[in-house]
């Protein structure tokens, strides 16, 4: 009958500032709907801004949020360094820590306290590369943003695909301060290939790579565009027109069909009227239905909740998903997805055209 | 051969001769001046001689050793120092602290960094020894900006001394200093070591004619005449050229 | 060969839009010698305008864009008046304190009235076409681009060289007080000064909006590369800034054509090759 | 010819907090050269500035003709008729000899008046004004304030780094301004002999106030000199 | 001596305010560490631009270097947080060392956007040897040993706090010998007046190549810090924010004055905290006023503070 309390640290300052705040609208609207008792728990939020990627700084607020705000439980973090940095810190106070986003595989593998309700890399590359050959693509370039996760994206997309027996025909390595992508597509036109996979990073990149992307008539050249994130729901109209047909294979689409989805969003505009679900949403909805779940069954005691929550199975906006009790990252479906003018609303949307069902982390063992 | 040996220098700025086919000797003792016209190429002879501009064609020697690739820096280890045309000191240090740090440098001490400035016994007596000479007790610990222009121009030249040159330039040392206040400069110029080789630039004809004994006339970058004073003086060319109506009868 | 032809176009393209960006900073910071890091702040500000207007309001872009510019140029002047007048006269480093302080300040008034996502501006349809160029297309807003960026220069050059406005503005600079003794209007020519140099900043943040997208934190995310043009181009020289930014166009678009994935690498190894052999940069004066 | 062009009451003035100037009462007449002599730090330069508005006034007021000039900004002053060479010359370092004097160029002063003047300046209208030698820089900088066409023509050292010949030719130049008799010349020099040479009436500055003002005639042999500036001219 | 003793008067209230706050602030000792590392940074930079004058934006290269070395030290070789240190001083010395060598060659901006590049290359590089550095991940697998085989790194972050401490005080009275030395006078001579130093027989490159080696050797002792008490090094130890940020929390402090760097370091990050904790979204808002104010009002940072209440004062006991 204690209070539980629940560090949540994330930025709200700076060009992340987004993601906390998604973080934070998706928690309020969790509580909004399930109230603050789980089991017989009252549970309380902390936020702490980390600013961007600084270990340094994730590492001290953890340790406040620990110290001094005696937290039972840690949550947020968008960036894997972060999230690397307190790893010796929940080993030692063995507190269980829910990751909504940062999404490099072996994070989970730092400490037993990590889970995470958000999705990796592989997770969603593989699985695309596979349905892409499976829909009669065989030769593809790849451009990827050079930094970790872009790098991710490119071995599982290029593992998957060539163990189908496709072929990749370019790999290019685009340099995260890169404003102008043209070198790079005018690349991909010229090797004409059957499709090309990116990833990028969220916000201005995309912005750019999808427009020159379109300029310079890829789609009437035959090549198909695919991606992850790069259609995802906040920026997604301010891609404007170029972003139709793009096709991506993700976890969660904001046009997901579903009793929970529609929920989920009815609640979130309710009390947030300017707010957009999106991956970063629903990651902080699915983890703060993990941390209730986790509370219900065994309060603070941090090695019995992360007991109580392996395996546990619910149904997200997302889908159906499980935590697995190995990898300790949500098995969920992977939707494939193609950018669409809703008739209705004239916004566009990412409409599911399929579905590869319970994936699970497939990048833990590589 | 000791001192200064100058042979056939020139400067070009693009297409213009600024100095042309200067052969110039300054030997120990000497105390040469150099005057002629506005333009005519004078700061630019000095700036070649301590490094600061580097010459288009020509040779200078200094003790018989070519010294036309060295930097300005290497040049004043060597003996060469000049004073500059509008004063240049550290305005924010005291006289005293401009003086201790320019001989701290000259005793190659500048690197060391773990004992304090001030720690040095020899260094002391050698800044007091010059505050003494240039009679600035008064104002010792004052910081230079703090000082009138006349003043300023006595620690320009002691700071010159304190570097135990053998050169020494003086480009327009009483520019600045009303006529009330050049017999200090007079004074601190005829107090120099006889040894020393010295040149001064100046149109501060009283100066000039007070202290050379030798003068050099440049216009338009060439040496038009050379000689005593005297000699100077009566030259009917240099008259019309650049002394007009204030040569000394 | 080919290769060689779109390495030539698309650094000649990317080149101009840097230089659209950067022209405005060089009038600011080479010019009127102030280190201008707010230069991006106006280039948001006037994004921003256009995307409000554009976007928000639905107006057509060839109304957005001056109407934006005006803005900007609005907004420039009493802020001129308030904080740039009295930061002249400081020191280097008190100027990058002053301008990045006002930079933040901008940074957060766009986040808090658009919010930080991307601020997109809607082109009109005959600017989102692409013309055939035989062996490959080019957007034809890239051409637009390069059109404004050669009429500026024409302009500017003019406007600084040839006329008395400039050569007053150059003496101001050089010496206020002994510029305002010779019958100069000091605090008149900086202030038109800076409105244009403000004005450019958006005209270039407006127009380049398809390559560096506008969002919040675009001053901070583009002033390296916005001061690396002036610094390599020499400062307070337009046609040294239309050199520079045609020169790192094309050495960023042959290195992203060539080497990609050592793409950042050898541009910065060549931009500090170049500017230690020539310090004051492509037409710096001596400074 | 005697009516007051300039009339300075109660002035106090410095830069910044520092008061230099403390209370200079001074009235010039339409024509007349006026010498400033004093020793370094007297507040010469100080004075020249204030008339021309570039210090911080504490106090006074200062009227041109009949006009109240203490708060306009020294380009209106200019404009007024007031033009100063500054001791320090400050050229125009970024522009060419030629922009120098355009910048500063108004009425119906031409470049060919300046030139005329100083041949060396045509010879060097191309080059950049801080290439100059310092004597040429001193020539651009007395060219660049004619180019004004001031009334009041405020001279500070003019004649500091220049070839004895030029510097005759110079005071020539002044002596011809001075003589039209309508526009006025304030000369400060630091060799008291060419000061007062030039002109009629002469003050004597210290310490940021006139200590003498009267004919220049006086000032030779009296004691004043050798009090206030340390030397003695011989009449 | 008794200016001698006046002098040490700031640093020591200094010290003093780190122990008070040690014990009044038991819970934060994370973060007071983080001031701690981060005045290291700025007093390097304080030698950097405060002594010698040059104006760097890219300081964080070094820290980086340092950050990077004593972590690789640490994983690959010995775990001992001391010699981690001097490995980290000696990578940091020698990178400014060798990038010094060109950077120090060209003036004013140009010597600004060349320290920029030298920063945003060491971030490239380390990110392109993800092997080595283990890329935007971080670099992971840091465990130090005891500092002097004692103390054992805690959790709540005591020895953090101490070791960082000792660290800064080290670094503090080294700078304050230099700054008294033959060798600080030096520098305050470059930065008066170049041409005189030049005039004197000095070669004011190399001079400012030993003050730049010296303070990149001090930022990488910063680096080690960071890098030994988070265990984590990422990319953004080479970020231009933080140069930038330890730009501005010198001269909110006042340059030239080392308890200056100090104090810059300890308000801004002090503002920062807060800011954050109330209104993180609107910080901006915040710093941007803050940097506006100092500049306008304090143009010789804080430590100005006393002398321009003195003034005040003065003033109205004047009138
Ligand atoms: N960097 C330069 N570029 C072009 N011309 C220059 C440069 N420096 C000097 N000059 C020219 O060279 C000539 C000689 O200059 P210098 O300064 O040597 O003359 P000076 O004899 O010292 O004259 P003064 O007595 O007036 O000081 C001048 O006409 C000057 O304009
Ligand atoms: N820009 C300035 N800022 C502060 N104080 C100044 C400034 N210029 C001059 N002073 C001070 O004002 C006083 C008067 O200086 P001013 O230049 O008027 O003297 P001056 O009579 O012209 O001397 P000089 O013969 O050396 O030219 C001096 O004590 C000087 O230190
Ligand atoms: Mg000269
Ligand atoms: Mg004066």
């Amino acid at each position: 009958a204690d209070t539980i309390k629940v560090g949540v640290v994330a930025p709200y300052s700076g060009p992340f500032a987004i993601y906390g705040k998604q973080f934070q609208e998706a928690i309020e609207t969790y509580v909004a709907q399930h109230g603050t008792t789980a089991g017989e728990h009252e549970i309380e939020f902390i936020y702490k801004d980390v600013g961007g990627p600084n270990p340094d700084q994730a590492r001290s607020l953890a340790q406040e949020l620990l110290i001094r705000d005696q937290v039972d439980y840690l949550a947020g973090f968008t960036f894997t360094p972060n999230a690397l940095a307190i790893a010796p810190l929940i080993e030692q106070s063995q507190t269980p820590t829910v990751i909504f986003n940062a999404a490099t595989s072996s994070i989970n593998r730092e400490s037993d306290f990590y889970l995470r309700t958000s999705y990796t890399l592989w997770q969603v590359s593989a699985p695309l590369a596979e349905w892409a050959y499976d829909q009669g693509m065989r030769s593809v370039a790849i451009t990827v943003t050079d930094y970790g996760p872009g790098i991710d994206a490119e071995n599982a997309f290029k593992a998957a695909f060539e163990a189908k027996g496709g072929e990749v025909v370019d790999t290019i390595r685009m340099p995260l301060s890169t404003t102008d992508f043209t070198p790079f597509i005018q690349r991909v036109r010229d090797a004409a290939p059957d499709a090309v996979f990116t990833f990028l990073p969220g916000g201005p990149p995309t912005f750019t790579y999808t427009k020159t992307f379109n300029e310079n008539g890829l789609a009437e050249a035959g090549i198909t565009f695919l991606g992850t994130a790069e259609t995802e729901e906040v920026n997604l109209q301010g891609l404007g027109d170029a972003a139709i047909g793009l096709t991506t294979a993700y976890h969660y689409s904001g046009a997901h069909e579903s009793e929970a989805n529609d929920a989920f969003k009815a609640k979130l505009t309710e009390l947030f009227p300017d707010a957009v679900a999106n991956w970063a949403s629903v990651g902080a909805y699915d983890g703060t239905h993990l941390i209730y779940q986790m509370v219900a069954a065994a309060g603070s005691d941090g090695p019995a909740a992360v007991e109580a929550a392996l395996g546990l199975e619910w149904e997200s906006p997302r889908g159906p998903v499980t935590m697995d009790p190995e990898t300790r990252t949500v098995v969920q479906n992977v939707y494939i997805r193609e950018v669409e003018r809703d008739a209705e609303t004239g916004l566009l949307i990412n409409a599911e055209k399929g579905v590869i069902a319970t994936v699970g982390d497939l990048g833990w063992d590589k | 051969m000791q001192g200064l040996e100058v042979r056939g220098l020139t400067k070009r700025f693009g297409g213009l001769t600024v100095s042309e086919d200067i052969d110039f000797d300054l030997v120990p003792g000497d105390r040469k001046a150099l005057i002629g016209p506005n333009g005519a190429g004078k700061s630019t002879f000095s700036n070649l001689v301590t490094g600061i501009l580097r010459p288009s064609a020509g040779t200078i020697r200094f003790d018989g050793m070519d010294i036309g690739r060295l930097s300005e820096a290497q040049r004043v280890k060597r003996g060469i120092a000049k004073t500059f045309q509008i004063t240049t000191l550290f305005r924010d240090l005291t006289v005293r602290e401009n003086l201790a740090l320019t001989i701290l440098e000259r005793q190659g001490r500048g690197y060391q960094m773990l004992r304090r400035a001030g720690r040095h016994a020899d260094t002391g007596a050698e800044v007091a020894a010059l505050i003494d000479q240039f009679k600035l007790e008064a104002l010792a610990d004052t910081r230079v900006a703090d000082l009138a222009y006349g003043q300023q121009r006595l620690v320009e030249l002691a700071m010159t001394l304190a570097l135990k040159p053998r050169v020494l330039i003086l480009d327009e040392p009483a520019a600045g200093v009303p006529s009330s206040e050049t017999h200090l400069i007079i004074d601190a110029i005829e107090a120099l070591p006889p040894e020393l080789a010295v040149l001064i630039i100046e149109h501060d004809m009283d100066l000039v004619f007070r202290v050379a004994r030798q003068i050099i006339v440049l216009v338009q970058g060439r040496i038009l005449t050379e000689g005593t004073p005297q000699e100077i003086a009566t030259n009917a060319q240099v008259r019309e050229l650049y002394l007009g109506g204030h040569g000394h009868d | 060969m080919t290769l060689l032809l779109n390495i030539l176009v698309d650094g000649i393209a990317y080149g101009m839009i840097l230089f659209m960006i950067a022209v405005g900073l060089s009038v600011t910071m080479g010019l009127m010698r102030v280190v201008n890091l707010a230069h991006g702040g106006f280039a948001l500000l006037g994004g921003t305008f256009a995307h409000w207007l554009g976007s928000d309001l639905g107006w057509p872009f060839w109304l957005a864009l001056p109407l934006a510019v005006l803005g900007t140029v609005a907004l420039s002047m009493p802020l001129e008046r308030l904080i740039y007048r009295r930061v002249y006269g400081f020191t280097d480093l008190q100027q990058v304190l002053a301008t990045i302080g006002l930079t933040f300040l901008m940074i957060a008034s766009v986040n808090l009235w658009q919010g930080s996502s991307l601020l997109t501006v809607p082109l009109p349809e005959g600017l989102k076409a692409s013309v055939d160029l035989g062996f490959r297309t080019l957007p034809v807003h890239r051409l637009v681009v390069i059109a404004f960026g050669a009429a500026v220069v024409v302009g500017l050059w003019l406007l600084l060289d040839r006329t008395r406005f400039g050569i007053r503005l150059r003496a101001a600079v050089d010496n206020r007080g002994t510029a305002s003794a010779h019958g100069i209007n000091t605090d008149r020519i900086f202030m038109l000064a800076f409105a244009l140099g403000a004005g450019l900043a958006a005209l270039g943040g407006v127009l380049g909006a398809e390559i560096l997208p506008i969002d919040a934190y675009y001053p901070l995310r583009y002033m390296v590369l916005f001061l690396i043009v002036v610094a390599v181009g020499g400062m307070g020289s337009i046609p040294g800034s239309l050199l520079a930014a045609l020169g790192l166009g094309l050495l960023e678009t042959a290195t992203r054509y060539l080497v990609p994935d050592y793409a950042t690498i050898a541009f910065f190894a060549l931009v500090i090759a170049l500017l230690t052999v020539r310090p004051n940069g492509l037409m710096g004066k001596i400074a | 010819m005697t009516d007051p062009v300039l009339t300075l009451s109660g002035v106090t003035a410095g830069y910044g907090p520092t008061h230099v100037l403390k209370g200079i009462d001074l009235t010039l007449a339409r024509g007349e050269p006026v010498s400033v002599i004093g020793r370094n730090g007297a507040g010469k330069t100080t004075l020249l500035n204030t008339i021309m508005g570039l210090t911080k006034m504490h106090g006074g007021a200062i009227t041109l003709g009949t006009r109240d000039i203490t708060a306009l900004p020294p380009f209106r002053r200019n404009a007024a008729g007031i033009g100063l060479v500054p001791q320090t010359r400050d050229i125009f370092k970024s522009l060419t000899v030629e922009e120098n004097l355009l910048a500063a160029q108004s009425g119906d002063a031409t470049l060919d008046e300046a030139y005329a003047l100083f041949p060396r300046l045509k010879e060097r209208r191309r080059n950049g004004g801080g290439q100059l030698s310092g004597g040429e820089q001193q020539m651009l900088a007395i060219a660049r304030t004619l180019m004004t066409g001031p009334d009041l023509l405020l001279l500070d050292e003019p004649l500091e780094g220049l070839a004895p010949v030029i510097c005759d030719q110079l005071m020539q130049v002044f002596d011809d301004i001075a003589a039209t008799g309508t526009r006025t010349v304030v000369l400060v020099e630091q060799h008291a002999e060419a000061a007062l040479t030039f002109a009629r009436r002469a003050l004597l500055m210290a310490g940021g106030t006139i200590v003498h003002d009267g004919p220049a005639a006086a000032l030779r042999g009296s004691d004043l000199l050798e009090r206030h500036i340390g030397v003695a001219l011989h009449s | 001596m008794n200016t001698t003793m006046k002098s040490w008067l700031p640093p020591l209230a200094l010290l003093a305010l780190a122990v008070v706050l040690y014990f009044a602030l038991p819970y934060n000792l994370a973060f007071l560490t983080r001031i701690l590392i981060m005045a290291v940074l700025v007093l390097s930079l304080d030698l950097v631009l405060g002594f010698a004058g040059i104006a760097t934006l890219g300081q964080a290269a070094f820290y980086g270097a340092g950050a990077y070395a004593a972590g690789l030290f640490a994983i690959h070789v010995w775990a001992d947080p001391v010699a981690g240190l001097l490995v980290a001083g000696l990578a940091g010395a020698a990178l400014a060392f060798v990038s010094g060598l060109i950077v120090l060659r060209t003036h004013g901006l140009t010597l600004i956007m060349l320290t920029i590049a030298v920063a945003s290359i060491c971030h490239e590089i380390a990110n392109k040897a993800r092997d080595v550095t283990g890329g935007a991940d971080g670099l992971r697998g840091i465990r130090m040993e005891p500092v002097l085989g004692l103390w054992q790194f805690d959790f709540i972050g005591k020895t953090g706090f101490w070791y960082a401490l000792t660290v800064l005080a080290v670094v503090f009275v080294l700078l304050t010998l230099i700054a008294r030395s033959p060798f600080g006078l030096s520098l305050r001579g470059i930065h008066e007046s170049p041409e005189r130093m030049t005039a004197i027989g000095v070669s004011v490159y190399w001079r400012r190549v030993t003050a730049y080696t010296l303070g990149g050797g001090i930022a990488g002792l910063a680096g080690a810090l960071s890098a030994q008490v988070t265990q984590l090094v990422s990319l953004e130890s080479f970020s231009f924010t933080l140069s930038a940020e330890a730009l501005i929390m010198l001269i909110l402090g006042g340059t030239g004055r080392l308890y200056g760097a100090v104090l810059g370091t300890l308000v801004f990050m002090w503002v920062h905290h807060w800011a954050a904790a109330n209104d993180p979204f609107n910080w901006l808002f915040v710093i941007g006023g803050l940097v506006l104010a100092v500049v306008f009002f304090l143009p010789r940072g804080i430590i100005a503070i006393p002398t321009a209440l003195k003034r005040l004062g003065g003033r109205h006991a004047g009138t």
